[in-house]
Order: structure tokens, then C-alpha cells, then sequence
């Protein structure tokens, strides 16, 4: 494959649209096909059949606002519409040439106003498992691009000039990544791609691999041929069967058309990729605990040094970035480091893909700048906590991150300023709680989180996150004492200080920020036997003294 | 100078502890010298007295009456000695804590008995469903681990309690000692 | 053990100049030099797996602790294995670990030659401040001469190790995850039904009363952990 | 020296031909373990003693090793489950949507508790730990069908579907 034949297949693929007036795009994102957007689709082409309409219907990924799903959109007029189901299809068809459907519109401007889509500039616009598709919106140039004109260390170069940082959660500079493992010494080195999306409340991973799966495999290739390796793996989570079979349609339709496989692109560059299924433990997204799964081994993590990037899978120098960091790649080759770079805050460059959930009015997957301020997250882009309530806190970075109260919405989202605060960027889940919520119940919560999913392996992550647990769940059952909170404050200190691994190192994260935040709401429980949201039962005492 | 009043008190144990106390032999007349037994299972009076200045606690607390005894002592002693590892960490009383009270009870009173098995209920307090260590429900000043602790130990610490001098626990005795 | 190489490195432990050989750990250069560090899951003559926690120690300029075990030296380097906050975090840590399992020292067979309980007096752990766990745990006594007390465990995998390293057989490992971890031999069979060697390096290298010989009665039970280094070294020699 | 040779299949079911072709095509290299447990897991609904063990020694792979593996990850199950299978989704946004009266419901409704299969094996409740459909909160998967914002009254109504069957 060239340039000029990736060209062909594009122009091939627009003119094939062209023979359409209309394109109708039917949302098949993991939200939409719960509520059957599938039979939509189907019922909207039976009805333009019917009607003798001229227009092509196309199975898309997720657009995002999942709140008013299904959602169609039709193209070139860009109505959307929103909680289509079947019975709409033939109003939809009949308005084509015509007014749209008034009564199925969604206007939610400002809610897509305010994001800049560059990950998610295919996701709802094109069909995942079409290669056509994603070639014909400039896919796989940026590959064809490194690779004919670009050297391994100009790549690394790029990478490193965009600002682009590690998605995943740590924010670690990804240039610097690429360029360690370039320079690391060895004829085999590996490319891993972490889908393992064990964040609860999180799902920007799986929606990137649904939507736009040929995106993730570009930006594997483009670092493959920068870091010297020639084989990849993608480790995604066996609960995300979807991803995973579009995953794999998709690699055969790459390596078909030679953009996997040996000599891509006609160079002696060669790169292949192979998935590799999670079984369901959230410490398989610390790397050494990935690298342990792949090889088929439980996946406990080791002490780093050495890291991945000089000994990593067998022992070969590895490179491992996020679903997320990998697709951001490709529009960096093509637009320019400068690009990236201008868009973002000073530290922290680009965009984040935030899976805004919990009690906000347009839950979805939304895409904004770095920087942005999470008041403009939560209530112009999100709309706001629903149902008369009052917003309580928000909660980024999963069981890892913290809650930030009302007070701290006016900080920008970027890595520093929210670690600053006692919270962190994460992979990008944002829950919104209102006053129905108790923070000491979303504490424990979180504490039974990282018990269960504790490998076992170091003793304070192991027994301190059971520890925390039982004093957390104390004080929500009434039966914590003073000393009991004194006690966790001492746990949070010593499981952070030393666990091995950085599960352990950042379960207290949720019980030290409601307890920065929230601390009186702890009090309550413990002195007034009070829970103010009315969650906690506190009459349960005996029960847990047992 | 008034003599300090000292008192030792028996929760869920062997009375090892106790005899362990008893072993310092010629050095208790030392201790007699500068402290009154005001309360013990080794003296008479049935009540624990209004104030204590030294109360040492042997066992662990496993029933409704060993909570209230040793809430109780708390109230009206100066300065709480944790005697022993049932004190400190519930010990042996403590195995039962993964089984249960009820499956205990049915062994002893039930299953291994040929004449009327019951289980007493009258008199007898209701144990709680787990045995603990004593500074779970009350505050402890000095911890003595052991089991027992050496006559030798009781001696250096008793010692430095009653003349307010230094004392390294760790270096006179351990858990199981 | 690391691979040590021939270059020498000076650096500093507890305000002591000692000089030691490139891709030495911490903790050998340490020991060499007769400064304690407090370890469990480590032994010579075993890989390293960093997993206790205690030979934590602090390394000028950084703020984050650094297991000794797993940490090679560096030229320069400014080390302290002692100071409030490890001890106060390695008190914890035993905390942690005394209240996970039912350690009941007096009746165990190894009370007085316990490395839980000796660094619990080393450290000065008088009492435990968290509530006991209280786990309902199996003891297996299947096998012909030893035993497997699971309430003494503390999932330090010496005996994992020492099996799959040493013995070659690889009969232990460890199942589940978190708190429910237990170590076990081939499928989660009985001890005594399963491939075992009898060889009975996991007793000798077992730091608590979890695995212990059946001959051995009251708390008459030392244990000799120390011929590993002498095996690695018979047969490097071969 | 004895030559290694591959652990006759465990029966005639024609199921293990499928896992056997797993680990050939792995070239029975120890890492397809999980690959190998996965494989089963599809094909006969849980792993069992017998499957871990002809998979551990076709692969090489210590039974202890094996053993570990199987146990450390959740998504794996030992246990067959029942005829029918609902996973309640106990993630953060489901939980902040009051997932637990959910989970409770099903268990009242079933008489069992989660991670449990009714005595007459009709129906096993899981929870999951976030299956990323946040956005629909609270949601349930019945037999692998996800179903979002759910209520206690509905998961009852779907328990009842499945009694009556």
C-alpha cells in the first residue's frame, strides 16, 4: 500500500457516497444497541426502500450524548435526533428533501459546542469495521507518512514536541516513553496497547475501540516503527465483547490491505498485532501486572525498576500507552506537533475524553480541551444534576482519584491542577454526585473496590485496603469511634507510602479527599450517628461489631 | 507517703498471669513496701474500689459482664496495665472468634455431655459474638505481652510504674513469651 | 541475587561510608556491612519479589521509600534504613499482619523462633491497634510429615519460591486474590495427596509456624533457611 | 530423558478439540494459559479441576501455576453457572444510581446472594465491576443482553420471565 493507492481507495469510497443525497448515521455505540438502535437502523431502511429515497444508512460508533439515545444523524443537513426507536424510522425517511422531525430534534448546542473532538473526530461519522470509512477521513496517511518520510527518531520527535501525556492516568510524557524504548538495546521489542479499562465508571476505552478501532492500530504501527518493534499486543477486557470483535474484523481488513503485516507500506517495515483478553482484575492496568497477564501469569505487579521500557514482556524492551494516547497519535503525524500543541494548557496538551456519568443530565462520552474548567463540564456541556437536586461533589480518576467539592469546580482540568487538589486526571471517568450521595458510603465504596481488587501480593495494599474497609464500614453502620477515623488516617498514610504497586499507592486517594472535603460529614456518622444523604443504615451496628 | 493502691483483675484467662505475679516470691514484699492490693481474685473485697492507681488486667474481654468490668476499671483507675497476651491480643480465648459462640457452646454443653446437656443460660453472661483484646473497648496505658509475662517482668515494670521511671517493654518481654 | 559486577561503588548507609560492587542491592551491601535492615518475604539464595514492605528505607533526594531488596546500589547514593517514619510504617505493616491471620504465638510451634514475632519485639510492637480479622482457615494435616497451618501464613511465598527455584517442582503456589489469598499445592489438593518431593525446604525457609514438621512438638521448632546459598553455590560449581 | 508428550483429551466431547486448537495454535507455548482458560470457559461454562489440569499439563504449566491463575481472575468461574445468568452492575455510576436496591432486589427475589445459582440451578446472580455502559446507569446484563437505567421492580419483572419459562 502507497500513498497514491490509499489515495484511490479514498477517493473511491467519497464517490461512492457521493451517489447518495443523503447519508443517515445510526448510532451503534454499547448505550444505543442497549436500547436496540440496531432495529432502527434496520426499519429506517426498510422505510427508505419503501419510499424509494435515496440516501445510504451506515451503522456508526458512539456520538457521544448517550443520555438521549438512539440517536441518528443525518447528513448533510445534521439534524440529529434523539430516543429514536423504530416506529420513527419512516417519519425520519419521509422528511429527507424536506423540514426534519421537529418532534425527535435534539438541540443540545452547547453541550457539542464547547468540545473539541480530535480522538473522537470518527467516532458516530463512520463505520467501525468499514477500512474504507476510515481511510476515506485520512486514516492510515499518518502511517504511510512516518514511514515514507519520516525517520524513527523525527516520530519520537514529534511525539515528544506535541506535549502529548500518557491518558491512561499517570500523564508521563509520552515522547519521552517512546524515546526510551528506542534507545533501548535489543533486536525484539514489543508494542502493548492497555485496553484494560478497570476503571468503573469509565468507558472511553471501550467506546475509542467500538467506534474507531482502525485509529488505535495506526497509532500502534506509527509507534512500533519509532520504538524498532515489529510486534504488538492489545490487551482489552474480556466484558467488552464488542470492542473485541470489531477489534478483530478490523485487524484482517489491515493486514488485507497490507497496512499490517510485513512491508507495510512497500518499506522493511513490518508490524503486526494480536489481542490478548483480560479476565476481569483491574491491577492488569498497572503495566508490569499487564505484562505478567500477557505472558499468562496472575497478574501481580513487580517492584520498577527495571521498567517495561528496557525489560517488559519476556524481558524485552516494551512500550505500553493507553487506548486513548495511542489515538491521538495519528492526527499528530498528520496536523503537526505544533497543532497539538496549541490546543490545551500550558503542562497538560490537548484534549481528554471524559465519560461524564452519575447524576448529570447528558451522560456520554465528551472531549474537551485541557484546561477547560470542570464547572463548564459539569453544567453547560453535562447540563447540570438533574431533579431539582444539588450538585455535591465530583469524582475523577476512578478508585484512584478523589472527590472535589462545589468549591474547586473554577480549576482547569489538566493534569497538575487536579493532582494539586487531591485528585487525579485518570483515565477519565467523571461521576457527578448530588446530596442523595453520603462521601463516607462513596469512601467505602471505593475502599471495597481496591480490596477485591488487591492482587495480594505487598502486605499494605493487601491487609490495609481490608483494614480500611472494616473501620469505614464502622463508621457507616454507627458503630465508628474517633479513634477508628484516626486510625484509617494512619492506614491511608502507610498503604500509600508503600505499596508496592500503584493500586496501593492511590486507594486512600478517595478516603483522604472526602476526608479533606467532606470531613464533617465523617463526624456526623461517628458523633451524631447521622447520615445526612439517609445511605448509610445506621442502626446496623451490632451486625459489623461481630 | 501514702501507698499506692494497686489492683489485678481477671477477665477471660488461665490466672497464668496471675501466678506469674506470684512468682516474683520475695520481691512481692518489696512491692508490699510501697503498695496496698486493694482489689484482686487474690484478696477479699468484692467490689472494685473508687479509685485505683495501678490496675493490671489479665484476659481478654469475651462476655456482656468482662465489657462492663472492664469499663468499669477504666472509670476508676489511673493507670490501666494490659497483663498478658489475652489482655493484649485476645490469645487463646480468641480462637473460638472464627467458630462462633454458638457452635462452642454446643460442643461443650451439648454434644460432649451424656446427662441433661443444656446450655446454661441463668447466672452464667452471654458471651459476645467475638473475644477481644481489652484496648478495643477501653484506653490502656502500658501493654505487658506475654504469656504469661516472666516474674522478672512484672518485677522491672511494676518497678517503673511506681517510680515513674523509663520502661522499654520490648526489651523485657514479646507476644507468646 | 543480583549479578555483581567488578566495578566498585561507594555510597552512604546510616552516615556510614561503605563501598560495594555494581548490581549489588541495597541490602547486601548492608548486611555486608553488619547494618540491619528488617526484612520477611526476602531470603538469600531466593529471587527478590519486594512484597513485605519492611526493608523499606529512604534514599536522599527522593521522596518516595525504596525496598532495599530490589534496589541496586548507585555511586553516591545516600541511604537510611532508619529513621521515624519507616519505623512507624514497619510497625504498621505488622500490624497489618498480625491482625490478617490468627497468630496466636503461645500456642504455636514456633514461638521463639518466629520472624513475625521477633521483629514484632524488635520493633516494639506491644499491641495491635486494628481489629482483628479473625479468618476461618484450614489447617492441613494430610501430609505424613508435615503440616500446613493456614491461620500462620503470611503470604511471604518463601515456600512458593523455594519449591519452584531451588526444589525444581513447583507444587506450591498462591490461589485467589486480595485478603483471600492462601498458598496451595497443585490443584488446591490436600498436601499429603499431592506431588510434593518431601524434600521439606518450604518448613526450613517458612519464617512463621504456617508450615512446620509434625516431629517437632511445643514450640521446639527452629528452623535453618540458610543451606540455600550453599546450594546455589554447588551448583554453579557443577 | 523422558520426551515430553501432550496429555491424551480428557474425553470424546468434542469441546476439547476446540480448546486443544487454542493451545496449538499458541504452539502450546506456557503464556496461551489464559488464552486456553478463556477457550474453555466459553466452551463449557466454568473451569473445572479436569479442564485446569489437561490444560496445565499440555501447556507445561505447573498444576499449582494453573491453579493460581484460574482463581486470580474474576472473570473465570469454577463453579457452573445456572441456565440463566443476570449480572447486576456494581460500578460507580451504577452504585451513585442506587445499584444496590438493584442487587438487593434480585436477592430477595432469588433467595440467594450474589455470586450465587439458585439451589434448582436456573439462575446465578453476578455482579459485575462496571461493564462501561455507564451512561445508562443503572445497568443489568441478562444472559449477556444489557438493559440500562433499570429499577428494582424491573429486575423483579425479568426474574419472573425467566421463573415462568
Amino acid at each position: 500500500m502507497t500513498i497514491e493507492e490509499l489515495d484511490q481507495i479514498a477517493a473511491s469510497a467519497r464517490s461512492e457516497r457521493e451517489k447518495f443525497e443523503h447519508e443517515i448515521n445510526v448510532c451503534h455505540g454499547t448505550g444505543c444497541l442497549s436500547q436496540h438502535s440496531d432495529r432502527v437502523k434496520e426499519s429506517i431502511a426498510q422505510a427508505l426502500q419503501a419510499l424509494g429515497k435515496n440516501a445510504y444508512v451506515r451503522r456508526t460508533g458512539c456520538m457521544g450524548l448517550c443520555a438521549a439515545g438512539p440517536l441518528v444523524l443525518v447528513d448533510p443537513e445534521g439534524s440529529l435526533y434523539q430516543h429514536v426507536n423504530p416506529s420513527h424510522a419512516e417519519k425520519i425517511a419521509a422528511s429527507l428533501d424536506d423540514k426534519p422531525v421537529e418532534e425527535l430534534q435534539c438541540n443540545l448546542r452547547e453541550h457539542f459546542d464547547q468540545q473539541v473532538h480530535i480522538v473522537l473526530e470518527n467516532s458516530g461519522r463512520i463505520d467501525p469495521e468499514r477500512v474504507e470509512d476510515y481511510i476515506a477521513s485520512d486514516g492510515y496517511r499518518a502511517l504511510l507518512m512516518a514511514l515514507n518520510d519520516m525517520t524513527p527518531q523525527g516520530v519520537v520527535r514529534q511525539i515528544t514536541e506535541s506535549g502529548l501525556r500518557g491518558r491512561g492516568g499517570g500523564g508521563y510524557p509520552t515522547g519521552l516513553k517512546w524515546g526510551t524504548v528506542a534507545k533501548a538495546k535489543g533486536d525484539v521489542k514489543y508494542v502493548i496497547c492497555n485496553g484494560d479499562e478497570g476503571d468503573p465508571g469509565a468507558f472511553m476505552d471501550r467506546s475509542v475501540l467500538e467506534s474507531d478501532p482502525h485509529r488505535v492500530l495506526e497509532g500502534m504501527a506509527i509507534a512500533a516503527y519509532a520504538v524498532g518493534a515489529s510486534k504488538g499486543y492489545i490487551y482489552v477486557r474480556a466484558e467488552y465483547p464488542l470492542a473485541v470483535s470489531r477489534l478483530t474484523s478490523c485487524l484482517r481488513d489491515a493486514r488485507r490491505h497490507g497496512l499490517l503485516g510485513n512491508n507495510i507500506g512497500n518499506t522493511h517495515f513490518n508490524f503486526d498485532v494480536e489481542i490478548r483478553l483480560g479476565a476481569g482484575a483491574f491491577v492488569c492496568g498497572e503495566e508490569t501486572a499487564l505484562i505478567a497477564s500477557i505472558e499468562g501469569r496472575r497478574g501481580t505487579p513487580r517492584p520498577r525498576p527495571p521498567y517495561p521500557a528496557s525489560s517488559g514482556l519476556w524481558g524485552k524492551p516494551t512500550l505500553i500507552n493507553n487506548v486513548e494516547t495511542f489515538a491521538n497519535i495519528a492526527p499528530i503525524i498528520r496536523k503537526g506537533s505544533r497543532w497539538f500543541a496549541g490546543i490545551g494548557s500550558a503542562r497538560s496538551k490537548g484534549t481528554k475524553v471524559f465519560a461524564l456519568t452519575g447524576k448529570i443530565t447528558n451522560t456520554g462520552l465528551v472531549e474537551v480541551p485541557m484546561g477547560i474548567k470542570l464547572r463548564e463540564i459539569i453544567e453547560v456541556i453535562g447540563g447540570g444534576v438533574p431533579g431539582g437536586h444539588k450538585f455535591k461533589a465530583v469524582q475523577t480518576g476512578g478508585p484512584s482519584g478523589g472527590c472535589l467539592p462545589e468549591s474547586m469546580l473554577d480549576i482547569g482540568v489538566s493534569y497538575d491542577a487536579l493532582q494539586s487538589v487531591g485528585s487525579i486526571m485518570g483515565s477519565g471517568g467523571m461521576i457527578v454526585m448530588d446530596d442523595t450521595s453520603c462521601m463516607v458510603n462513596v469512601a467505602r465504596f471505593f475502599m471495597e473496590f481496591c480490596m477485591t481488587e488487591s492482587c495480594g501480593k505487598c502486605v499494605p495494599c493487601r491487609a490495609g485496603t481490608a483494614q480500611m474497609h472494616t473501620l469505614l464500614t464502622r463508621i457507616c453502620t454507627g458503630a465508628g469511634t474517633m479513634d477508628d477515623l484516626a486510625l484509617i488516617e494512619d492506614l491511608c498514610s502507610t498503604v500509600k507510602e508503600t505499596s508496592l504497586c500503584g493500586l496501593g499507592q492511590t486507594a486512600p486517594n478517595p478516603v483522604l479527599s472526602t476526608l479533606k472535603y467532606f470531613r464533617n460529614e465523617y463526624i456526623e456518622h461517628i458523633v451524631e450517628k447521622r447520615c445526612r444523604a439517609g445511605v448509610c443504615n445506621m442502626e446496623a451496628a451490632a451486625e459489623v461489631l461481630a | 507517703m501514702s501507698k499506692l493502691k494497686l489492683a489485678t483483675v481477671w477477665l477471660d484467662g488461665c490466672s497464668g498471669c496471675h501466678m506469674s505475679f506470684l512468682d516474683m516470691d520475695e520481691r512481692l514484699l518489696e512491692l508490699a513496701e510501697v503498695a496496698d492490693l486493694v482489689y484482686s481474685p487474690l484478696v477479699d473485697a468484692k467490689e472494685f474500689p473508687e479509685e485505683v492507681d495501678i490496675a493490671l488486667v489479665e484476659g481478654a474481654v469475651a462476655s456482656v459482664d468482662d465489657e462492663k468490668k472492664i469499663k468499669k476499671i477504666r472509670d476508676h483507675s489511673k493507670t490501666l496495665v494490659a497483663m498478658g497476651d489475652c489482655a493484649i491480643t485476645g490469645n487463646v480465648p480468641s480462637m473460638r472468634n472464627s467458630i462462633g459462640p454458638e457452635a462452642i457452646l454446643d460442643r461443650a454443653y451439648i454434644e460432649n455431655v451424656s446427662a441433661q446437656p443444656q446450655i446454661p443460660c441463668i447466672v452464667v453472661p452471654k458471651l459476645l459474638k467475638v473475644v477481644r483484646p481489652i484496648h478495643q473497648f477501653v484506653k490502656v496505658d502500658v501493654f505487658l505481652p506475654g504469656c504469661p509475662p516472666s516474674a522478672d517482668t512484672f518485677y522491672t515494670a511494676i518497678k517503673a510504674l511506681v517510680n515513674g521511671g523509663p520502661l522499654d517493654i520490648s526489651a523485657l518481654t514479646r507476644f507468646g513469651a | 541475587m543480583s549479578e555483581v559486577g567488578t566495578e566498585v561503588k561507594i555510597l552512604v548507609i546510616d552516615e556510614q561510608e561503605v563501598s560495594a560492587h555494581a548490581g549489588q542491592t541495597i541490602l547486601e551491601v548492608a548486611r555486608e556491612n553488619d547494618i540491619h535492615i528488617p526484612t520477611l518475604c526476602y531470603l538469600e539464595g531466593l529471587s527478590n519479589v519486594g512484597a513485605c514492605r519492611l526493608c523499606l528505607v529512604e534514599i536522599k533526594g527522593s521522596s518516595k521509600l525504596t525496598p532495599a531488596c530490589v534496589t541496586t546500589v548507585q555511586e553516591g547514593m545516600e541511604v537510611s534504613t532508619n529513621s521515624e517514619r519507616l519505623t512507624r510504617h514497619r510497625r504498621t505493616i505488622l500490624e497489618l499482619l498480625f491482625a490478617e491471620r490468627n497468630h496466636i504465638c503461645s500456642v504455636c510451634v514456633a514461638n521463639g523462633h518466629c520472624e513475625l514475632q521477633s521483629l514484632g519485639q524488635e520493633l516494639g510492637l506491644t499491641h495491635v491497634r486494628l481489629p482483628y480479622r479473625n479468618p476461618d482457615l484450614p489447617v492441613d494435616a494430610s501430609h505424613e510429615r508435615f503440616t500446613a497451618d493456614h491461620n500462620r501464613c503470611i503470604l511471604c511465598t518463601r515456600c512458593v519460591r523455594v519449591c519452584a527455584e531451588i526444589e525444581g517442582a513447583h507444587v506450591w503456589d498462591v490461589m485467589g486474590r486480595g485478603v483471600n489469598c492462601t498458598i496451595i499445592t497443585d490443584l488446591h489438593e490436600e498436601w499429603g495427596k499431592s506431588t510434593c518431593t518431601r524434600c521439606g525446604k518450604c518448613v526450613q525457609v517458612c519464617p512463621t509456624g504456617a508450615l512446620f514438621d509434625k516431629s517437632k512438638i511445643g514450640s521446639e521448632h527452629p528452623k535453618y533457611p540458610d543451606f540455600l546459598p550453599f546450594l546455589n553455590m554447588m551448583r554453579e560449581a557443577q | 530423558m523422558p520426551v515430553f508428550t501432550l496429555p491424551p483429551l480428557p474425553s470424546e466431547d468434542n469441546r476439547w478439540k476446540i480448546v486443544n486448537g487454542t493451545m496449538r495454535k499458541n504452539g502450546y507455548a506456557r503464556h496461551a494459559l489464559i488464552e486456553a482458560l478463556h477457550t474453555v470457559q466459553s466452551s463449557f461454562g466454568c473451569l473445572d479441576d479436569d479442564a485446569i489440569r489437561f490444560v496445565a499439563q499440555s501447556l507445561r504449566v505447573p498444576l499449582s501455576q494453573a491453579y493460581g491463575v484460574a482463581t486470580f481472575y474474576h472473570y473465570f468461574t469454577l463453579k457452573p453457572p445456572g441456565k440463566h445468568t443476570i449480572t447486576i452492575c456494581a460500578g460507580t455510576a451504577c452504585y451513585i444510581k442506587g445499584s444496590d436496591k438493584l442487587i438487593a432486589a434480585a436477592e430477595r427475589k432469588l433467595g440467594i446472594k450474589q455470586g450465587q445459582t439458585t439451589a434448582d440451578g436456573e439462575i446465578s446472580l453476578m455482579i459485575a465491576r462496571c461493564v462501561g455502559a455507564c451512561s445508562r446507569a443503572p445497568v443489568m446484563l441478562c444472559d449477556g443482553e444489557l438493559s440500562g437505567q433499570m429499577s428494582a421492580e424491573q429486575v423483579q419483572a425479568q426474574l419472573e420471565r425467566w421463573a415462568v419459562e
